[in-house]
């Protein structure tokens, strides 16, 4: 792999830029992997990377229905923190904050992580006792966390309205100063092209449509629209369609997938020096390197795997937005788009062995997967190596839905991802 | 400065109507019904913007809404000021101030453009490949430097005293697109007596009949027939035609939504709504969008004075404004000559007709001959000369050989018109290619809506008004209508996709697909290289289409690039996915009504207003406002809180209770249904008596909490939690519903029926007593727990002996409408017995002295009734209520869970945060174990000293033990206790 | 915003007055006690979260106020019917019908749909 | 006893938006009657109000100054606009069904004039042209972000009914929608 560098693209420009490798070959399927990744995003892209950097198995094929990088990778508004409350999730978001601070250099590819801070706006009582929980939980757990007055949260965020005639008055801010954003199609782009360098497999166009299993029901490989692929172990790490894959293994999942909309504005110069999210009134915005505002909203009500949502859910997002920020009337939406979430009961994400030996399961992460990416990778191919999880993701097994052993950041916070 | 652009006797506008409007401070005079893009063109301006990332001068592409460089920024005054707007579709009004963006210090004179040289550098993900080193660097330098770069206009930094005005309407046949097509469509349709709504992105109809001179339509122009047409569609009932409305979105099941700019083009726009978002459902949708004309990819086709040759056509034809002196075309297909044609009648120079076809046939190219119009067949345009305007072009045949230049002061080019199938596309149809034709056309339908017209790719007129008919009879009853002869001069068919021969090798060129992203031809081949092979890989690496004009002249040239570098057919390499909104919509359409008060509903309860004249701080919970505290002068919240608190226990407290969840619960069955919802036993319960009641969700945490009055066998009274109501009156139908159908029983929300005031402490009983009737208020008639029917102040009351204060208390409820009176008189009596108001603050200690939770507080959905230490609530004889096997999973009856105990620090005046975490052992490590959390914690002036509640790990085994509070800057240490601070016996309930 | 047909008003109303309520003919024991920790888990946390056909169920909440079930492509978002709650859970043989007016929520009479005889739970 | 008689407060009492096209004013008060009823008692129940509960959906009884409005299979809401002890009257009938009083949790606004529909569609995304919505149609449904009670009583005239403490939004809300449905 040619090295990117200030020098190579000085190179580069004197002859057009002709010289430049594939970042990502596209091969031919072989008859057998040691591991097949089902899902080319970010979540499975990286469990590629790191399963042939970190423990040496390189004979990986990563196969992807679509393009790469096209699921929700790249319709997420890149929101990326670890401000959760419970010690297993402050555990396995922090993992990943740690390695995005330097994912850049570690993949040779700007992912442009940004810490450009989380602001998380309290509007009423009861989310100033949340969010200070969170903080002090936090402190305690080596996670960055802090809190605002709404005069801070403004001085952090000049278009904040803190009024105290907005309908919910600001009362305060929680702000992970750790937090910030990232560059989505740079953040796939990069794992590929840094687990291809290493030998992987990068498959797409290629569905899977059935889950092979041996007479002790062990997984000997996949059924897809290019034939069978043999493989020692299959991970699936495909978001909202892990229940689809899943029951081709005849396993069936405490899952339900969700549209999931997001939009941006026309870009603008900076206007927006940070991530703001507000639960209460119900939105999320940032500013990308591009100047567009990227705007989140929530999901529909209903199970879909359309990728299309109700306009009036972007409506309501909206009517948040410009309360919260009442100078973005004259703004413009510029793009719409939603994407399938595929959400468990207690908002936290599955990442685990199944009672099918030699398959691994990595989802449920609902709206919140992208800040994840790299320590979901990074956990999910130890799991894979060792045929047992890394003390990280222990906790995100499938037992817990029997046992009652429930990891609810939702119920406990009322927090939106 | 004079419009000496406007050609006398030219265009459709009124010359004595001047308007007078300024670009970049410069005045100017322009013409009511001008764009700002016609009106600059009249008097010779052309340079109007820099591109995104090298700063190149740009000047007007397009006529339309697809236009990419001509973005400018509207000030109508300091608080309304518009980034990014098109200077092609704001019309000009008498006083409009536009200004350039995205150039400084200057738009002729742009320090960015150096970008411009250093352009090899920045190429197609440029900022992939570096930045990474050092890596502080990043955060500190490059970002900065990036985003400071990057970014159009500005955003308004003021709120926007603009209001905003939203409708739903329905209609059996809409029509998007008010063309010939649109039009025809509409009167055939119109004529059944169906709902039709027409909507245009123009200020007037008509479409491409603004320019498109050759057409006759029932004996008249073109134009004069869409005009009369519509005339007569505007007289119908039945029929609603709106202009400035745009189509953005095409959603499930003929939904669709148009934004109509209904002010932005008037001086004074008074009372009118800036914008109007509609959002129609339609039994039918007829969508004539028509289609856009692409320029042509070769070098330096971006300089100001290259643009689109239908454009030129309607600066000439509609506003009679003449785009240059001496005008060069550049074209693949028949349709520019017209251009040639009407410019040269006009009489502007036409410098020669460059067609890159090698040998073209047909009428245009003998009249153009005829009119003494140079052709050169088979020919390029290599170059263009100028910088902030291009003064020449270099042409030279295809096959090679030397280039020619040939001096223009405007280069129009056409490269075929593509058809517009972004709503057909949103509403899910799929598009199909056609080979013959090189384009995309709708294939196959998802939702009952028809294509007609250009953006069918229906291309003679004569066709498209029959299509058009037709459509708009099958619309509706199906029944002929006599349809209008059509005719036109004009072919526009043809053209070409991708990069023109004069492109040019890579490294020497920049040939532009996208104009305001600034992606070339090159950037495209580049991705296709690195191995982008989808298309969206394509795209979002180059970032071509991704401007604020979405592709609409770039799309299908970037595809057929990135093709030809793949060496597959278009179909193969994919369409990206076009998605809403088909033009930039402003926010403030989307939000409607939806700002200030009607944000969201404010609840106030039938006191308010009596708790806002006796002073009361509010707090939001929920939509509801609740008296939060009652300061007296000179009080901060924690001096009133503590006199509060104190004075209730001392004598009473008068209380707002109403925004508790009320539901009626009426029938035979009613006690059964009780048993099946809640964990306690009821059916002993006798009228007349309440019991204090937990609702579980099916997993066995608990839900909601309540006291719940039976008042006859069959009639129970049940009160929820303030933020429950909703949902519980939701949970408790559910299963009525659907899951315990065979019970006779009905539920009925009360919350708002009553209004309750709560009258607390030892002296409520001598408060209320002169107020109420038929009702006997003594200890005997009246215990702790019961409820009582009667009167109170001349009116109705459920009268309930129960208490959240661990006092002697009671809570009076009555019609909503007579709360406020009830309460004055309440309080008059209150008044003589020493007693206070009391808000929601001093509540929350009140019932925290005496341990009592708060759902939400205490509780947060992981939380069962033993983890509470309210196992003593669950009919330990029941089989069945919901959340019993819930409560049963091995988790949830395993140890080393959380429960509810009292927490005192060690020191009496420190009071806890609330949130506070709770360690065994202080000076841990990072990360600390944790085994708790504070959930309330309260100074307690009845006790003295500060109390909290927190669930601790197997809390209840640890009382007795001391505990950690690590906080930022101490340790705080802690008692475990029980969680009841105040009167444990419980005496004082009873006076 | 979807249109759904209520069965108990009989026309077609906008998805604002509607809230959706989960999977349908899930049905909860009568014995609920007797359930293992599997069948509990299968029962309140499994769902089959189809890519096509779903059976699910919705309240018109702002509307009569029934729960009700629907039949819908989870890809398309088409409403194949709505039946009233209560009634056994329909067998749709023809999944596609070719007409973009599909998008209607018609009556079963009019769609190739059986609808079994009355009984079963939610 | 000395205790004076407690008064009656309507919310918003006399508060009207007169534009143009429409008017909005705040109904005076009523008496109402949450009603539910299984079929075989509807009968029974129609008798005693002295009005025939409709059965069909969306519809409509009114006789008067008293209205039942179908709600749902087996709700409806009676409103007597002189007030009508309207509980009492059902006292006589013993077959289950339920009757709450729900007189003040409701508040009535009447929405008159040529952009009466207009005016109402500016937050109620149902059809309400005569065809699909015909004089005495009935529905509960949404306006913006609030739930109303839908009641055509003309041609040109609604009656909303919302609870009492989402009137002043309502309120609110048809005024401005009245001022600017007015293109």
């Amino acid at each position: 792999m040619r090295k990117y560098s200030v020098f190579a693209i000085a190179r580069e420009a004197l002859r057009a830029h002709k010289g430049w490798d594939e970042q990502w070959s596209s091969p031919e399927p072989r008859k057998e992997y040691d591991v097949i990744i089902v899902g080319a995003g970010g979540h499975g892209l990286a469990t590629a990377y790191y399963l042939a950097k970190e423990h040496g198995i390189t004979n990986i094929a990563v196969l992807e229905k679509g393009w790469l990088g096209g699921g929700n990778t790249g319709r997420n508004t890149t929101i990326i923190r670890s401000n959760y409350l419970y010690d297993e999730s402050a555990g396995i978001y922090d993992h990943a904050v740690k390695l995005w601070d330097g994912l850049s250099q570690d993949l040779n590819y700007n992912v442009m992580y940004s810490a450009r801070g989380v602001m998380m706006l309290a509007h009423n009582v009861h989310d100033v006792q949340v969010f200070k929980r969170h903080i002090h939980a936090n402190r305690l757990n080596g996670v960055d966390n802090e809190w605002l007055t709404p005069q801070e949260a403004r001085a952090f965020c000049p278009p904040l309205n803190i009024s105290q005639s907005a309908r919910y008055p600001v009362m305060g801010a929680a702000l992970q100063r750790r937090g910030g954003t990232a560059r989505h199609d740079a953040v796939a782009w990069g794992y590929a092209r840094a687990a291809a360098d290493r030998g992987v497999h990068i498959i797409q166009n290629c569905e899977v449509t059935g889950v092979r299993r041996s007479a002790n029901g062990h997984v000997t490989g996949v059924e897809t629209s290019r034939g069978f692929i043999g493989a020692k172990k299959v991970g699936v790490v495909a978001a909202g369609h892990s229940s689809v894959i899943m029951q081709m293994a005849d396993v069936r999942m405490p899952l339900e997938s969700y549209p999931l909309q997001a939009l941006v504005s026309e870009p603008v110069k900076p206007v927006f020096p940070c991530v703001v999210m507000s639960n209460t009134v119900h939105a999320y915005i940032s500013q990308s390197d591009k100047g567009e505002l990227v705007i989140g909203a929530g999901t529909d009500q209903y199970t879909s795997y359309s990728q299309t949502g109700g306009f009036h859910i972007l409506n309501h997002t909206l009517d948040a937005i410009c309360e919260m920020f009442p100078m973005f009337t004259r703004m413009k939406m510029l793009r719409s788009w939603g994407g399938i979430v595929d959400v468990t009961p207690d908002r936290s994400p599955i990442l685990a062995k199944t009672p099918v030996p030699g398959l691994y399961v990595n989802c449920g992460w609902g709206t919140g997967g992208f800040k994840a990416t790299p320590g979901s990778g990074h956990v999910f191919a130890h799991t894979i190596a060792n045929d047992n999880p890394h003390p990280i993701n222990a906790p995100f097994n499938l037992e817990r839905f029997r046992t009652g052993r429930l990891i609810d950041e939702a119920a406990a916070a009322a927090v939106a991802h | 400065m004079t419009e000496t652009f406007r050609m006398a006797g030219a265009g459709r506008l009124t010359p004595a109507k001047a308007v007078r409007f300024s670009f970049d401070g410069t005045s100017y005079q322009g013409v009511a019904g001008d764009t700002l893009a016609s009106a600059l063109l009249a008097n010779g301006v052309h340079l109007v913007g820099r591109s995104f990332k090298y700063h190149r001068p740009r000047g007007f592409l397009s006529a339309g809404a697809e236009e990419p460089n001509a973005l400018v920024g509207v000030h109508r005054d300091a608080a309304r000021r518009t980034p990014n707007v098109r200077a092609t579709v704001q019309e000009i009004y008498d006083g409009l101030s536009a200004v350039s963006q995205n150039r400084w210090p200057s738009l002729a004179y742009d320090i960015g453009e150096a970008n411009d040289l250093g352009s090899p550098f920045f190429s197609a993900g440029f900022y992939y490949k570096t930045f990474m080193w050092p890596k502080a660097a990043w955060d500190k330098v490059y970002e900065p430097f990036i985003r400071r770069a990057a970014g159009l206009g500005v955003a308004p930094d003021e709120p926007d005293p603009d209001h905003y005005s939203s409708l739903y309407a329905h209609c059996d046949v809409l029509v998007l697109g008010g063309g010939a097509a649109g039009i025809a469509t509409a009167t055939a349709a119109a004529a059944s007596g169906a709902r039709v709504i027409l909507c245009d992105e123009q200020a007037e109809f008509g479409g491409a009949l603004r320019f498109e001179t050759g057409a006759r339509i029932d004996g008249k122009p073109g134009w004069d027939w869409a005009q009369a047409s519509v005339a007569n569609l505007k007289g119908r009932e039945n029929v609603r035609v709106l202009t400035r409305t745009t189509a953005f979105g095409y959603y499930a099941q003929n939904l669709v939504g148009l934004v109509e700019r209904v002010s932005d083009h008037l001086a004074t726009p008074g009372d009118q709504p800036r914008e109007r978002l509609w959002q129609v459902r339609a039994g039918k949708v007829v969508i004539a969008t028509g289609a856009i004309e692409r320029h042509m990819v070769f070098a330096d086709n971006d300089r100001p004075g290259v643009m689109l040759a239908s454009a030129a056509r309607t600066y000439l034809n509609h506003y009679g404004v003449a785009v240059g002196r001496n005008v060069g075309i550049f074209t693949a297909n028949d349709s520019a000559y017209a251009a040639a044609f009407d410019l040269k009648k006009a009489g502007v120079q036409i410098a020669a007709i460059v067609d890159l076809r090698d040998d073209p046939r047909g009428a245009v190219i003998e009249e153009a001959r005829g009119l003494g119009i140079e052709v050169l067949t088979g020919h390029t345009v290599t170059k263009t000369g100028g910088r902030l305007r291009v003064s020449s072009i270099a042409v030279a045949p295809n096959a090679g050989g030397a280039a020619r230049v040939i001096p223009v002061d405007a280069l129009l080019m056409s490269s075929g018109w593509t058809p517009s199938v972004h709503l057909f596309s949103q509403s899910r149809g799929k598009v199909a290619f056609d080979d013959a034709t090189q384009r995309f056309l709708p294939g196959q339908y998802a939702q009952d809506c028809v294509s007609i017209g250009a953006c069918n790719g229906t291309d003679t007129l004569d066709a498209v008004i029959e299509e058009a008919y037709a459509a708009g009879e099958n619309a509706v009853s199906g029944t002929k209508v006599l349809r209008p002869a059509a005719t036109t001069s004009e072919n526009w068919t043809g053209g070409m996709l991708g990069a023109a021969p004069g492109a040019g090798p890579d490294d020497t060129v920049k040939a532009f697909v996208d104009f305001q992203n600034d992606v070339t031809a090159k950037d495209l081949r580049q991705a296709v290289r690195e191995g982008m092979r989808s298309i969206e890989h394509v795209k979002r690496f180059t970032t071509n289409g991704m401007a604020t004009d979405q592709g609409k002249t770039s799309n299908m040239h970037g595809l057929a690039i990135a093709a030809e570098t793949l060496g597959k057919p278009i179909p193969e390499v994919g369409l990206t996915t076009f998605r809403a909104p088909y033009t930039p919509v402003t926010f403030g359409a989307i939000v409607g009504h939806s700002r200030g008060s009607l944000f969201d509903p404010t609840r106030r309860t039938a006191m308010h207003g009596f708790a806002e004249k006796n002073g009361a701080v509010f707090e939001d919970v929920g939509q509801w406002k609740r008296a939060w505290y009652f300061p007296q002068a000179g009080e901060d919240m924690h001096q009133a809180v503590a006199r509060e608190t104190k004075n209730v226990r001392r004598s009473a407290g008068i209380f707002d209770a109403s925004t508790l969840g009320k539901i009626e619960i009426v029938g035979p069955d009613a006690a059964q249904f009780m048993e099946l919802l809640y964990t306690n036993p009821w059916a002993k319960l006798e009228p007349g008596r309440c019991r204090y009641g937990i609702m579980l969700r099916e997993d066995g945490f608990i839900y909601d909490d309540g006291v719940v009055g039976r008042l006859a066998d069959d009639r129970f009274h049940v009160t929820t939690t303030t933020g429950g109501a909703a949902r519980v009156m939701n949970h408790m139908e559910d299963y009525l519903q659907t899951e315990f159908t065979h019970l006779k029983v009905y539920l009925t929300s009360i919350s708002e029926q009553w209004a309750v005031i709560a009258v607390q402490g030892p002296k409520s009983r001598e408060i209320i007593a002169p107020l109420v009737e038929g009702i006997d208020v003594s200890d005997a008639a009246l215990p702790h727990m019961s409820v009582r029917e009667g009167k109170i102040c001349g009116v109705p009351t459920r009268l309930f002996r129960m208490s959240f204060t661990g006092e002697r208390g009671f809570e009076i409820n009555v019609p909503a409408d007579y709360g406020e009176a009830v309460m004055e008189a309440v309080w008059a009596e209150a008044r003589k017995h020493d007693a206070c108001l009391y808000g929601t603050e001093a509540m929350h200690v009140l019932r925290a002295e005496k341990g009592y939770i708060i759902v939400g507080q205490e509780t947060d959905g992981t939380v069962t009734p033993n983890d509470a230490g309210l196992d003593w609530a669950i009919g330990k004889k029941k089989t069945d209520f919901v959340g019993i096997r819930g409560l049963r999973r091995p988790d949830l009856v395993s140890g080393g869970r959380k429960q509810l105990v009292g927490l005192k620090t060690v020191d009496p005046n420190v009071v806890l945060e609330e949130g506070a975490q709770i360690v065994a052992t202080p000076g841990q490590p990072m990360p600390m174990k944790m085994i708790g959390h504070v959930t309330s914690s309260y100074w307690s002036p009845n006790c003295g000293r500060s109390i909290a509640l927190a669930l601790v790990v197997d809390g209840r085994d640890k009382i007795g033990e001391r505990l950690f509070v690590p906080m930022p800057d101490r340790v705080i240490e802690v008692e475990v206790t029980g969680t009841v601070f105040f009167e444990e016996s419980g005496e004082r309930l009873n006076g | 915003m979807l249109l759904i047909r209520c069965p108990y008003c009989e026309e077609e109303r906008p998805e604002l007055e509607f809230r959706h309520a989960g999977e349908a003919h899930i049905a909860r024991s009568s014995e609920m006690t007797e359930l293992s920790d599997d069948e509990f888990e299968k029962f309140f946390f499994v769902r089959q979260n189809p890519k096509g056909l779903i059976f699910e169920r919705w309240r018109h909440i702002h509307g009569c106020g029934r729960f009700f079930n629907a039949a819908r492509d989870t890809v398309t978002d088409k409403f194949h019917l709505t039946y009233k709650a209560g009634e056994p859970k329909p067998e749709i043989t023809l999944m596609a019908p070719a007409e973009p007016a599909a998008w209607a929520n018609r009556e079963p009479s009019e769609l190739n749909v059986d609808m079994p005889s009355k009984e079963g739970g939610r | 006893m000395t205790v004076s008689q407690a008064t009656r407060r309507p919310i918003l009492a006399g508060r009207q938006t007169t534009t143009p096209n429409a008017t909005v004013t705040v109904a005076p008060p009523a008496s109402r009657l949450s009603l539910r009823v299984p079929a075989g008692t509807v009968a029974a129940v129609s008798k005693a109000l002295g009005i025939e509960l409709p059965t069909r959906p969306k519809a409509s009884a009114s006789a008067n100054g008293r209205h039942a409005l179908w709600l749902g299979p087996d709700e409806w809401l009676v409103i007597d606009e002189s007030g009508a002890d309207l509980a009492g009257l059902l006292g006589s009938v013993a077959d289950f069904h339920s009757a709450v009083d729900v007189s003040h949790r409701n508040v009535g606004f009447i929405v008159s004039g040529t952009g009466a529909a207009m005016t109402i569609n500016a937050g109620c995304p149902q059809d309400l042209s005569l065809a699909a919505f015909p004089v005495g149609a009935v529905s509960r449904t949404i306006l913006h972000k609030i739930e109303i009670v839908l009641y055509r009583t003309g041609e040109a005239e609604f009656r909303v009914e919302c609870w009492r403490s989402f009137a002043d939004y309502a309120f609110t809300f048809l005024s401005a929608a009245a001022r600017d449905g007015s293109s």
